[in-house]
């Protein structure tokens, strides 16, 4: 039964996934580098911003399913809600780095200096940790149902914390002169339509790669799964 | 005005990031599909 | 209810029977606070930078070592000879087990820290002494909230092979708001500030240990199963 | 509890996670008094039977009725009727036996702690030790006190996990001797051991378990001894094939 729908997902559905996620990545790539007017004071680095909010959009809803998924497993005990938060956490730290690895890529020319302790910045270190964090235990620990209760309690402890981080970090800074930045509405304020637009077609194109990485990673997870299981049946038919 | 150069760094990384975990994903998927086979034929070998 | 407070009290009495005899949680934790201290102090120039504005950092950094050494030798404690699972047989809640370890951490760090702060003053030259009463409310909040969350994560790490090396790299960046917090406060309170003028960092760390207790309590019973 | 209700019921008990199946479907009852011993290989469950049924872990599915009282629910109340001993001795190496026992006395809420603690103390003959630090005791004294440790609430319910592993000759006839005692005074006991000698001498059932299934399950009348041996050393030596194919 397993096998099936296993075989399923590498069929039909995500096929349509995988052609939707590169048109969409191809549409955004035309978009960022032919179609979309080059900014006026920052020039062309500006570029690197359709590829850094979409991938700290995309973190951020990672750790999100995370928190929901541990939730949901200490709920129901299901080993489909580890497998989840577990993928999930994998993607979502990944592209936790793409973003503390474009940022100061932007921060150099733009600020001069590689790194400021901003806000934003900051946090999003803070919560890189945590994940990694996250990883590691899950690592650390044997296959089973303790590995999946402590990362989904790490999980929850680890969502909860991002308010506090949020407000922490701000109020901290408030102190100290304020560099230029990328805050929400500074950027939006003098921002083209076509920006807008290109900024869209990019998220699109990185909330489908989250979803197309998800798939894959699940299905590895069950593999592994269905694999313990026919070794075992192996076993003890001998 | 001429940062090209970190404009390069910036996507070499993004793209060599997500192009180097597709390709472990792949690679792990492999390995895991050949197991798979390799278990259930020696499975299929023994039923009989 | 009774029996439940009874139970509670029965985990810290046994703590610290145990800390009486054997005095090894309280000297170390103070030794180690106070070793934090003075690498500090050797690796800044006082002469240079102002002691209230290093200063609270630095107490701060050594409460929070000293305190990890404290939980992993907690939980060491009740792994030993599987004594975990015995209290887990006892017919009492699983929230007793917690809050009895958490009401012990939390005594023996702030014994700890009430020795360690005289001598933060004289090595810092700073007067305390007038923002004593606001600085010990900042230290109970900063403190609770350490051992809210580390009482937590040390029963959760103490089940892991490396749980020494797991403990901080877990604790640690899910305390960073309530680290910024609490040296905000302290500096402010060493500058002079009262403390009605920070209320939203009293704020910040109260529901920070509000919140994380409440997570605890509901979370402790998936962590405490064999 | 009734005079007359099973002590244990245990019906398609499963403790499963993803493919790791530990306990596989296990049935059966025991009735107030029984003594039930569990044999099988490492690896079994057997562990982990017990786990379940003093509630320390949740099965997956299949329900346990322990002393009237459903495990699944993580009954405070059956914690009372239970006792457990286990390899492990669950005693605070630097208090001495008084304080442990007291200790755990007041976890179980009974009055006087003091008491019922020497009075325990004494029943295992460590009464002139009962000052000294656990951590100087021997591997005996120490199940010994362990014992204290399981009875000390006057449970009618006891689970030994096997409990003559690392003990000499000496202590593991003490060991028995309170068995025997508790068994008198009709309380239900399921033991798990790899002693055949010991296991079946005391017992009133006994059951093989083999890769989380009961393999078999007799009244001691009605085993030959010989027949049990040759079967339960089968299963031990399938299941060393097992795991070092396995690993």
């Amino acid at each position: 039964m397993m096998d099936q729908e296993i075989n399923e997902d590498s069929g039909g559905e995500s096929s349509i996934l995988v052609w939707l996620t590169g048109i969409t990545f191809f549409a955004a790539m035309a978009a960022i580098f032919l179609f979309v007017p080059t900014e006026k004071t920052e020039g062309p680095i500006q570029r690197i911003m359709y590829f850094h909010i979409p991938s700290a959009w995309l973190s951020f809803f990672a750790f999100f399913i995370v928190f929901v998924s541990s939730i949901l497993f200490l709920w129901k005990k299901e080993r489909e809600w580890d497998i989840y938060a577990n993928a999930s956490a994998e993607i979502g730290v990944i592209f936790c780095s793409l973003v503390l690895i474009t940022g100061p890529i932007w921060a150099k020319p733009i600020w001069g200096t590689w790194w400021v302790w901003d806000a934003r910045l900051t946090s999003t270190l803070i919560l890189w940790l945590i994940y990694v964090a996250y990883l590691m235990l899950r690592a650390q620990t044997d296959a089973g149902s303790m590995r999946a209760r402590y990362a989904a309690v790490l999980g929850i402890v680890g969502f909860l914390n991002i308010p506090f981080i949020h407000f922490s970090v701000l109020w901290w800074r408030t102190f100290h002169p304020q560099p230029k930045v990328i805050s929400s509405e500074g950027f939006g304020k003098g921002m083209d339509p076509s920006m807008l637009a290109t900024l869209g077609v990019s998220l699109g194109a990185f909330t489908l790669l989250y979803f197309l990485l998800m798939g894959q990673r699940i299905r590895q997870e069950k593999l592994k799964d269905e694999i313990d299981r026919l070794k075992r049946e192996k076993l003890f038919s001998s | 005005m001429d940062n090209f150069g970190f404009l390069f760094a910036a996507n070499a990384f993004v793209w060599g990031g997500i192009i180097y975990y597709v390709y472990t994903l792949k690679q792990r998927n492999r390995e895991l599909e050949k197991d798979l086979a390799l278990l259930k034929e020696a499975i299929g070998k023994e039923s009989r | 209810m009774n029996l439940y407070f009874n139970q509670i009290a029965a985990i810290v009495w046994k703590d610290f029977v145990t800390e009486l005899k054997t005095r090894e949680l309280l000297s170390a934790m103070f030794i180690f606070a106070l070793l934090v201290i003075l690498i500090f102090i050797f690796s800044i120039n006082l002469s240079i930078v102002k002691a209230s504005e290093v200063g609270p950092g630095v107490l701060w950094v050594a409460f929070l070592f000293a305190g990890t050494i404290g939980l992993n030798r907690s939980f060491m404690l009740e792994k030993e000879n599987g004594c975990l699972m015995g209290l887990m047989l006892v017919p009492a809640d699983r929230t007793t087990i917690y809050f009895g370890k958490l009401i012990s951490n939390f005594i023996f760090l702030s014994i700890m820290e009430l020795f360690i702060l005289p001598l933060f003053m004289i090595f810092f030259n700073i007067e305390i002494l007038e923002y004593l009463g606001p600085l010990l409310m900042v230290i109970f909040l900063g403190t609770l909230g350490f051992c809210a969350l580390g009482t937590l994560l040390s029963s959760l790490s103490s089940n892991l092979k490396t749980r020494e090396i797991m403990l901080p790299i877990l604790l640690y960046p899910l305390l960073i708001p309530i680290v910024i917090g609490v040296v905000r406060m302290t500096g402010q309170l060493l500058e002079g500030v009262p403390l009605l003028d920070m209320m939203k960092w009293v704020g910040l760390t109260a529901s920070f240990d509000i919140i994380y207790i409440g997570v605890s309590i509901m979370t402790i019973d998936h962590i405490l199963e064999e | 509890m009734e005079p007359d209700e099973n002590a244990m019921e245990v019906r398609h008990l499963r403790k499963s996670f993803g493919v790791l199946k530990a306990v596989d479907g296990i049935d059966f009852e025991l009735k107030q008094g029984e003594f039930l011993t569990v044999f099988g290989p490492n690896g079994a469950g057997k562990t982990t039977l017990i786990k379940i049924l003093c509630g320390l872990t949740q099965p997956t599915s299949g329900t346990a009725k322990i002393a009237g009282f459903d495990v699944t629910e993580g009954n405070v109340e059956m914690r009372k009727e239970i006792g457990v001993i286990s390899h492990a001795t669950a005693l605070y190496a630097d208090l001495t036996p008084v304080e442990n026992l007291m200790f755990f006395a007041r976890m179980h809420g009974l009055s006087q702690p003091e008491e019922k603690a020497m009075k325990v103390i004494d029943e295992v003959g460590l009464s002139q030790r009962r000052n000294d630090r656990v951590r100087t005791f021997s591997r005996g004294m120490l199940q010994r006190l362990s014992i204290a440790r399981a009875i000390l609430h006057d449970p009618t319910i006891l689970f030994l996990d096997e409990p003559f592993t690392g003990l000499d000759i000496h202590a593991s006839n003490v060991l028995k001797e309170h068995l025997k005692r508790l068994h008198n005074r009709r309380r239900t006991i399921l033991m798990t051991t790899h002693d055949i000698s010991c296991g079946l001498e005391m017992c009133d059932k006994v059951a093989l378990q083999v890769q989380g299934k009961f393999a078999f399950m007799e009244n001691i009348a009605d085993v030959n001894r010989d027949q049990f041996e040759s079967m339960y050393f089968d299963a031990v030596r399938d299941n060393q094939f097992v795991m070092e194919i396995g690993s």
